[in-house]
């Protein structure tokens, strides 16, 4: 994997300029994601028309990884069903988490060019921060996130 | 008693091909006063394989970081090794999850980190806490020093003059108010193995956890924890192949997750601010400060080892040098053997002989390069209860022989003619 | 501010032989994504020299055994080299006696025997115990949960925004309540030194006793015990050069004389009986179970190694090395490091940059074989005090040179072209 | 050194049969030592007419190496002086715990046959215990010796 090629053709856009960042006024779902080991934190916002998302927002602050990933997170999410949603997840989670090259493609159509991250272990953390945050406003209680208290991440401290 | 049988000179009768396992520990090629060593003090630290040797150079030599994924590649590198050692661990125990495994610095301190957490919180004037005279001073003296620090009462159920557990006593030990019962499942001095799931379930019934010390089971046979039925249980790495300085501490995880940390420092907490400190999760939040990080990895190595060979293999290689070294000793006039014999009894012998002292047995086992203990063996209760000041103790491991058992033999011998 | 003349390409201005003692130490021949490693993270853990990993295999091959004394040859000669370390820490820091040096698992743990033994039994409600703001988390959290558990003032003296210790805060906060203070003899994140010798004078005066956390200095500098005037001290062998797995924890010795054990279990009894166990002496007592021999001996090659060399010899490289890469960070636009640069500044520089997040930061030197830790550095409380969020921190040893700083450099440009 | 002769010359006779066991009535002093890592005891008592040891009587038991060392030390007192007891025991300290070959020969007399126990550093403590005992008689406050408190014997402990 080339790092320069990726910040550079994907990452840096979406940090220095992520998508979906007005928030949104009684969002149907919301839930916050902190990745304290890392410093990053995401809050995501949804509302539905009918059963598909129709408006999306993401606001945080943190590594490139982080902030890009999430932000092309949201570029993904709109019109989907929570099924569909549920499958994205899914794959995403395969691809950058369990390191799987099996992930479905056509599931994850751009998010594609994040795959690198995967062998970045120190990095999946952050790429799969607004992610976590995602997952939690569809099926959470409500509660926040803590990435670290996750145990299928990669073993990692704050210090 | 023992079946009399005697072996056919090599290493017959097991499934271990001990000539070629031998040549993989380097300390087997020493020469001790002019004798090729002996090693009969398995029980207080084992050899180690060339292979265990090298992948601690190996840390040190390509990947000396520290670990807790910092991003560099040193670093990556050591954290997926330490990592990886702990799903080795709890696939070797067979623990449900590799989250349960605490790494510590030897059994002693994960008794210790029982004591001062689960204790410390769940102990209280009025309670019970039970144990046996059999036990290792490490499991002992902590629910000891618990009792007296909290008010509680410390039960020590006895043991019979066959040196195993005298359950009638451990009974009437057992009620309501116990809420901690700890025990050896294979004593270091006796070799008794004690029916850990049963006194588990024993103990359960009354409400209580149980602790088992594995320190002398993990390395010598096969244990699957969720078999054993015990809450936590505790061994010590360098006496299964693996470098000194890694305990392991497994616990059941609705108890770990319950549990205040031991230690607290860096690298096991979630957030720190001067008004608060909130933990993280099992098993970091046990792992304070930087751990042990080449030693576990060369525990991995260990285990790698022992598994290539089989754990029932190595167990049924033991009992049968044990059936045999117990046999000769009891041929020997004035050698007695702490605790009867039993079928499948691990290859410990505690002895002591009618004309000389534990010690200047073992001086005189040296000199023929018979690497032995005297002493009490951190189990002052037990030669206590069996009316001893010490012992000279043989313990074997999978790299032992019959041949050099006669040696020992032989060499008590000499001291017969000497002393008697 | 700083001395701005450049180093003529090699190791100049410096009595080590950089060049040569570089090939002592294996690591250094990785290549990292086709970069010879740069290794910048040694705040975090060292390299190891060959004698080092030497010393450890030859603990491995020829004594694998346990200590305290068995009568055969192996435990004789482990317990020898074991002692012998023991003596190697002790006229290495100018302790007055051997007895002052109590092996551990880590700083950590070093600094959880100081709260877990002397604190529990000389804290009490309201009484007081001040850190700073600059305290790694080893030092600080022990404290503030004792002072939890105690029901006594957890008190925290302030940074000012040059990274130096606020002494008037200090100063109002250290009263006649104050029981004990901790302090960092050289923090992890700004290096900063600190008086340590005034700071104990004034602990002293209140009648408080001082802990000083010297993980950062006893391996960049020469530290005298008994100049020092702290009555304990804390640090970990990894940190230099020496394996994982041991700490050191020194105290005076009527203090640790008076102190209860923190571990209890094996090999620190004098005697073990159902009712009662009396203790062994220090350092013995406070060593509970089996210890990790090998990497204690391999402390001492350690020590032998930078003895070679003299610690003012390394000091001095370390100072050159930092005035170096403090200029030529100070030339970077965007470029901002935590603290102020001052003479004698030991060769640790935590910064970030206007334009990239620190972690993005550690893996584009990653990428071009540059070793640094990105986050918090167990030093929460300090960001939080200068408002970081994290940071990037690269800290270098006697192995490291004017090119490896040049190398780094160029790779923050190289980050600062892809994201500015 | 050889292990056998030592043990057969010298140290099997006075464990076999220790000199000067009959206790003391009425003793001008007397110590206890313990040796708890080895399980060795010595209780040492002595009379005195004018300056000079009248009887003396060891009782303990132990290892070979204990008790014939204490039994030994027992035939060496008599007639001596407490300037010249100090005198040999400083000597056999030096001669065993410091492991000194340039102890006064001519002060120690047959006492030099034990030297080889300096070597066997395990064993030094158990060589000490009568002379420990014999100190704390001469120069003690009445307590009893706890060998294993003696820093400046080699590390070892009871387990
Ligand atoms: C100043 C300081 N104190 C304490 C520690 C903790 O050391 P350890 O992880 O060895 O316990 C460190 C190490 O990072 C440190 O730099
Ligand atoms: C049964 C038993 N428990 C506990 C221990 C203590 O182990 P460690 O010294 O590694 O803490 C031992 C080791 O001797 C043992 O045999």
């Amino acid at each position: 994997m080339d790092l320069k090629a990726l910040y550079r053709e994907v990452i840096l856009d979406h940090y220095k300029a992520p998508r979906n960042t007005t928030p949104l006024v009684q969002p149907d779902r919301q839930a916050d994601c902190r990745n304290p080991s890392c410093g990053d934190k995401i809050k995501l916002q949804l509302k539905f028309d009918n059963d598909r998302v129709s408006e999306v927002a993401m606001l945080g602050n943190g590594c490139a990884i982080s902030q890009a990933s999430a932000s092309m997170m949201t570029e993904a999410l709109k019109g989907k069903t929570f099924a569909e949603i549920d499958r994205v997840v899914e794959e995403f989670r395969a691809m950058i988490v369990n390191g799987s090259t099996e992930f479905d493609r056509q599931v994850l159509g751009d998010l594609v060019i994040l795959e690198g991250v995967a062998k970045l272990h120190a990095r999946v953390k952050c790429a799969m921060c607004g992610w976590s945050a995602l997952d939690a406003a569809l099926h959470g209680d409500g509660s926040d996130v803590n990435l670290d208290e996750d145990r299928e991440m990669p073993a990692s401290s704050r210090g | 008693m023992m079946n009399s049988e005697s072996p056919a000179g090599a290493e017959v009768g097991t499934a271990l091909d001990v000539n070629r396992l031998r040549k993989d520990f380097p300390a087997l090629r020493r020469m001790v006063n002019g004798h090729p060593l002996v090693y009969f003090d398995n029980t207080a630290a084992t050899l180690k394989p060339q292979s265990v040797i090298d992948s601690i150079s190996r840390v040190y030599s390509d990947y000396p970081a520290n670990v807790h994924r910092g991003i560099h590649m040193l670093s990556e590198e050591a954290t997926n090794a330490y990592e990886e050692a702990r799903v080795k661990v709890a696939r070797f125990l067979n623990a449900r999850e590799p989250d349960e495994i605490v790494y510590t610095l030897n059994t002693t301190d994960s008794i210790n980190h029982i004591a001062g957490s689960w204790g410390e919180a769940n102990i209280g004037p009025g309670d019970e806490v039970l144990v046996t005279d059999m036990e290792h001073h490490a499991n002992f003296v902590p629910w000891q020093q618990l009792c007296m620090r909290k008010g509680a009462k410390f039960q020590v159920a006895h043991v019979l003059s066959s040196g195993q557990l005298d359950r009638e006593d451990f009974d009437s030990k057992l009620n309501e108010r116990t809420k901690l019962v700890a025990c050896a499942h294979v004593s270091n001095v006796s070799a008794v193995v004690n029916p850990i799931r049963e006194l588990a379930e024993q103990a359960h019934r009354v409400g209580a956890i149980f602790v088992a010390d594995c320190a002398q089971s993990v390395p010598h046979m096969p244990v699957d924890l969720q078999a054993l039925g015990a809450d936590f249980i505790a061994c010590s790495a360098y006496k299964f192949l693996a470098p000194f300085g890694v305990g392991i501490l497994w616990g059941r995880r609705e108890l770990l997750d319950s549990m205040p940390p031991y230690r607290t420092g860096g690298n096991m907490i979630a957030e720190v601010s001067r008004e608060h400190t909130r933990f993280n999760v099992a098993p970091h939040k046990f792992e304070a400060g930087t751990p042990s990080i080449a030693d576990v990895i060369g525990m991995g190595a260990a285990i790698d080892y022992l598994e290539q060979w089989g754990m029932q293999a190595i167990y049924e290689h033991e009992v049968e040098l044990s059936r045999y070294m117990h046999e000769r000793l009891a041929d020997m006039p004035g050698v007695r053997v702490i605790g009867d014999w039993f079928p499948g009894k691990p290859a410990i012998a505690s002895f002591h002989l009618d004309y000389a002292h534990p010690h200047d047995v073992a001086q005189f086992l040296n000199e023929e390069g018979v690497a032995v203990r005297s002493g009490l063996h951190c189990a002052e209760p037990l030669h206590c209860a069996l009316g001893l000041s010490s012992s000279t103790r043989a313990s074997l491991y999978l790299y032992n022989t019959h041949d050099e058992i006669d040696r020992m033999i032989a060499a008590i011998k000499t001291v017969e003619e000497i002393f008697a």
